[in-house]
């Protein structure tokens, strides 16, 4: 993870920008709806995993999602492609 | 060491093989073409290891290089005017990369209409895209400015790219005698290639993405000091390379019996030549006039001009070059030089030699002479003068 | 063909990019690195892409990756080929991801001429059919009828056949991909990095911003253009025309889905009338007829 | 001591090749020397010029030749489309590549040479591309006619220039056209 540089002589000759995790922030933040799993309709096909534009769901050992809500954007993709029905987007608390 | 004879253009690819450039990416385009000519001889008769890209535009040879050079080989392309234009906006992306990229540009007035004769508009018109500009008065010295040019670039001051330009016809075409050194004497000079970043799978990096207003301004300022150290590394480097190859070329500005000159008559390219014969014919007539050639147009040697001004009485610029609405670049940045200076000179800015109208030793000692005359009456009739110009 | 279990857990497009909510292209970029793993030089001209790295000092990438001019990316990769040459690297894959304007637009011209001079590289067009970076203009492959904000009445003209206009280059691969067939595309990619010279993808990479859809919509609108026969999965390999699934099971009109449903399911085909509905039937209708007729030619 | 030297002859002919053979010969002489084109798009069949300097001094000069101390001719017609005297300076040497003799040319006022370059090719069969080839010859005229290259120094430029066979029967042309060249001022015309 790269430091937000201070000082000019702390910048690169060029903009050189490292490889982060939340390089747009905690995108998170931008969610109206958010998907919750139902482990127990879940049939660990891997769909939601493959079609998350965020990379917010990370496959897990036994092949069941596990959603990274920091980053989760809310896109609902997941839900509206879950084959069982096993993801609901429900409305973020305020 | 072997003395041939040659042209320029094809001194520019002998600079380039002995430079060891790795890729050559470039779209031909009178009059530069026999540059590219020589080297694709040099490829595929395998006298240089080499990938020579036969791109299908300036605009692509351009990013051809970019894109090699920040994957970590040296790179050298040539072109002439239009081509030069359709690189603009590649040019600027070189120098925002600060890649040390080299290239020959062999001078040509822009259309319309179609002309392929030499002027300097091409090259003067991409003064402000942060490339280091060196202009040539021969053949020996395109190749010498080639390899001096990479040794300045790749310096870790500097870290940009340089144009080493030449006059169409004038140098392009015309053959001359040149030294060319022994191969191992150019890499003592010239080590391997230095950049200042390169893409690499192991260390992985986004380069040139979105750079907001906050930190936009600091890597321009980077830039501006690059080209101060240039301006240091230059006659340095020019030195340095005297000192290996014998040839040597006054730094950034050439100066030729400026000497307690009345007048000092600034040219650039091969005018700068001529115009040491008109010198030299002015002081038989016991004319005290001095010449002095910009050689180093980007970073632009205003201290050298301030000295030159200090010793002298008046300065007339020459011109291969008309910035429309105004003057001559190197009529306006002889001035802004001078602004800050208590006790200017005279001063008289004359445009010659547009679209390869010729300039010879005689027109030069005509400009002299008219100048000497302001200088007798101690004012100027007219700032900008159009030299040989029909009634 | 892979399976999705075997697609590798390691994620080289990293979470917290600034791609939009229900971003198609981010499905396939991030499916490209499941193809090709993190061995690869992406060069990547002005598009959205450029976006979703996010601001200096970070990027998403976590691969090396070029910002090159927007219409320079054939040419740009030209560069970093032959540069990896001259340094006797071999092990990477050089990959231009573009745009639809920077490919068939601004950039068709240094992709010809990559592709004529059989550089050894990987040039995937992410289309979504609209300049989608500064906020959906026509682009040269936006469809008939589509409202974009400089066609607020409806594009008047048919999308150009980028693929077929790379397949006439004679290069090696030519293949068609969509979002909506992460597999296809994850297959597609890795039997182009096996082949020498240039090979070209055109991947349908569905935009719900542009496209005025849900965004939850992304896949189900992909899923539908290669189900209805508007968009259709082949490849063209060493001069061969092939229909990859689902696409090859549609020569018969009568499998295709009605156009209609892709259409009703975006805002930007509000506009269509009847009339314009029928006629891209029709259009779609000698598609297929041509594809038909390539396909037998190729048995 | 400068000398300007122009060539007139036809696109294809090798009026430049000429020139650079010329100098090259005055370069191992130990000459400075500059050959260069006249600026411009050449073309087939048209007429052209190339130029030459020979020079004691380091060449700073880069303008074009206006006054020429000499002129070499390559194509027997075009003298009568092209004025080969323009800014010649008076009394100056012009070698020209005819059949005929200096005084059926015209040429008044002129030091003319003639030698029939074009006979010397067909006779050693020196063709390129069918043409006969007479750039190189008549530069041994020109180094008889002239003095100011020595043969034995055209004929190594010659052979630097090409090598093998091809060097070996331009060398033989450029001998023959030094042993026959007319001179129209010693009476030998």
């Amino acid at each position: 993870m790269a430091s937000v540089p201070k000082k000019r002589k702390d910048l690169p000759l060029t903009p050189l920008s490292c490889p982060t995790e939340g390089s747009m922030g905690k995108t998170g933040s931008w969610r109206i709806f958010r998907p919750e799993v139902n482990c127990s309709k879940c049939t660990r096909c891997t769909i939601c995993w493959v079609f998350c534009p965020d990379a917010a769901i990370t496959r897990l050992e036994d092949d069941s999602p596990k959603i990274d809500y920091d980053y989760c954007k809310g896109c609902g993709i997941c839900a509206n492609e879950c084959p069982v029905k096993a993801i609901v987007m429900v409305r973020e608390e305020e | 060491m072997k003395r041939i004879v040659d042209t320029a253009n094809h001194l520019a690819g002998y600079a380039a093989k002995a430079a060891r450039v790795k890729v050559v990416a470039a779209y031909p385009i009178t009059p530069q073409t026999t540059v590219v000519e020589k080297i694709a001889d040099f490829v595929e008769s395998g006298q240089m290891d080499a990938e020579y890209i036969r791109v299908e535009s300036e605009h692509s040879a351009m990013v051809a290089c970019i894109a090699a050079a920040a994957t970590g080989v040296r790179t050298f392309t040539a072109t002439s005017a239009h081509g030069l234009a359709l690189m603009h906006e590649a040019l600027h992306w070189a120098s925002g990369s600060r890649l040390p990229i080299v290239m020959a540009v062999v001078n040509r007035a822009m259309g319309a209409p179609w002309s392929i004769w030499p002027d300097m508009s091409d090259s003067l018109s991409q003064r402000d895209t942060g490339w280091i500009q060196f202009y040539c008065a021969d053949n020996q010295e395109v190749f010498d400015t080639i390899l001096q040019a990479y040794k300045l670039c790749e310096d870790e001051r500097v870290f940009l790219p340089a144009m080493v330009c030449l006059e169409g016809f004038i140098l392009s075409h015309t053959y001359a005698p040149a030294k060319l050194p022994d191969q191992a004497t150019v890499d003592d000079f010239l080590p391997p290639y230095k950049s200042g970043w390169v893409l690499d799978v192991n260390k992985p990096y986004s380069h040139a993405n979105l750079v907001s207003p906050e930190w936009y301004m600091e890597f321009r300022y980077m830039i501006q000091e690059a080209m101060e150290n240039a301006k240091r590394l230059v006659p340095q480097i020019d030195r340095e390379y005297g000192k290996c190859f014998g040839s040597e070329y006054g730094g950034l500005v050439e100066k030729y019996r400026c000497e307690g000159a009345d007048l000092v008559l600034l040219t650039m390219g091969t005018m700068g030549s001529d115009a040491k014969l008109a010198v030299d014919k002015l002081r038989k007539e016991g004319l005290n006039v001095g010449s002095a050639r910009v050689r180093v147009y980007r970073p632009f040697p205003m201290e050298e001009i301030v000295k030159l001004a200090a010793g002298s009485r008046m300065i007339a610029t020459m011109d291969r070059h008309i910035s429309f609405g105004m003057e001559g670049f190197l009529g306006s940045e002889v001035k802004a030089s001078l602004y800050g200076q208590e006790d200017r000179p005279l001063f008289a800015g004359f445009i010659a030699g547009l679209g390869g109208r010729d300039v010879t030793a005689e027109t030069i000692e005509k400009v002299a002479k008219k100048s000497l005359r302001m200088l007798d009456m101690g004012k100027v009739e007219k700032e900008t003068e159009w030299v040989d110009l029909r009634e | 063909m892979v399976t999705m279990k075997e697609l590798p857990r390691e994620e080289y497009l990293l979470k917290g990019h600034a791609a939009c909510a229900g971003c198609g292209p981010a499905v396939s970029l991030r499916m490209l690195f499941k193809a090709l793993g993190n061995k690869v030089f992406l060069v990547v001209p002005a598009c959205c892409t450029t976006v979703i790295q996010g601001p200096y000092p970070f990027t998403s990438f976590a691969v090396p990756l070029q910002n090159v001019l927007f219409e320079s990316t054939g040419a740009a990769a030209s560069g970093v080929v032959a540069a990896l040459r001259q340094r006797r690297i071999d092990d990477v894959t050089v990959v231009g991801w573009a745009g639809d304007g920077g490919t068939a637009d601004i950039g068709i011209q240094a992709l010809s001429g990559a592709a004529e001079r059989g550089t050894n590289f990987i040039y995937i067009c992410y289309d979504n059919e609209a300049y989608g970076n500064t906020g959906m203009q026509r682009s040269g492959l936006t469809p008939y009828g589509a409202w974009t904000t400089t066609t607020p009445s409806g594009k008047k003209e048919r999308k150009k056949d980028m693929p077929m206009i790379m397949a006439a280059h004679k290069i090696p691969y030519v293949a068609t991909a969509c979002t909506a067939f992460p597999l296809d595309f994850v297959n597609k990619v890795r039997k182009a990095k096996d082949i020498l010279g240039t090979k070209y993808i055109h991947l349908l990479a569905p935009c719900p911003t542009g496209w005025r859809c849900d965004t939850s919509k992304t896949i189900e609108m992909g899923r539908l253009a290669v189900q209805t026969g508007l968009f259709v999965l082949y490849e063209v390999e060493n001069g061969k025309f092939k229909l990859n699934p689902p696409s090859d099971r549609l020569v018969d009109k009568s499998k295709r889905k009605p156009v209609k449903e892709y259409f009703a399911g975006q805002g930007r085909f509000r506009g269509l009338s009847e009339q314009d509905v029928a006629k891209i039937e029709k259009w779609v209708d000698e598609d297929w007829d041509q594809y038909r007729r390539l396909a037998s030619e190729c048995v | 001591m400068l000398r300007e030297i122009r060539i007139h002859g036809r696109g294809g002919q090798g009026s430049v090749t000429a020139a650079t053979v010329l100098v090259q010969a005055a370069f191992i002489e130990g000459k400075w020397v500059q050959a260069f084109p006249y600026f411009g798009a050449e073309r087939r069949g048209a007429p052209v010029k190339a130029f030459a300097r020979i020079s004691s001094e380091p060449l700073l000069v880069h303008s074009q030749v206006y006054n020429p101390d000499y002129v070499i001719v390559l194509d027997p017609y075009i003298y009568k489309v092209v004025d080969v005297t323009e800014g010649l300076k008076k009394g100056s040497v012009i070698v020209m590549n005819t059949k005929r003799k200096p005084a059926e040319l015209g040429l008044e006022g002129w030091r003319v040479g003639t030698v029939d370059a074009t006979g010397i090719a067909l006779e050693l069969n020196l063709l390129v591309a069918g043409s006969p080839v007479v750039n190189t010859s008549i530069l041994g005229a020109f180094a008889k006619a002239s003095g100011e290259v020595k043969l034995a120094s055209v004929l190594q430029a010659v052979k630097e220039t090409w090598s093998g066979g091809a060097g070996e029967k331009n060398a033989r042309a450029t001998e023959l056209a030094y042993e026959r060249l007319t001179r129209w001022w010693d009476g030998e015309g």
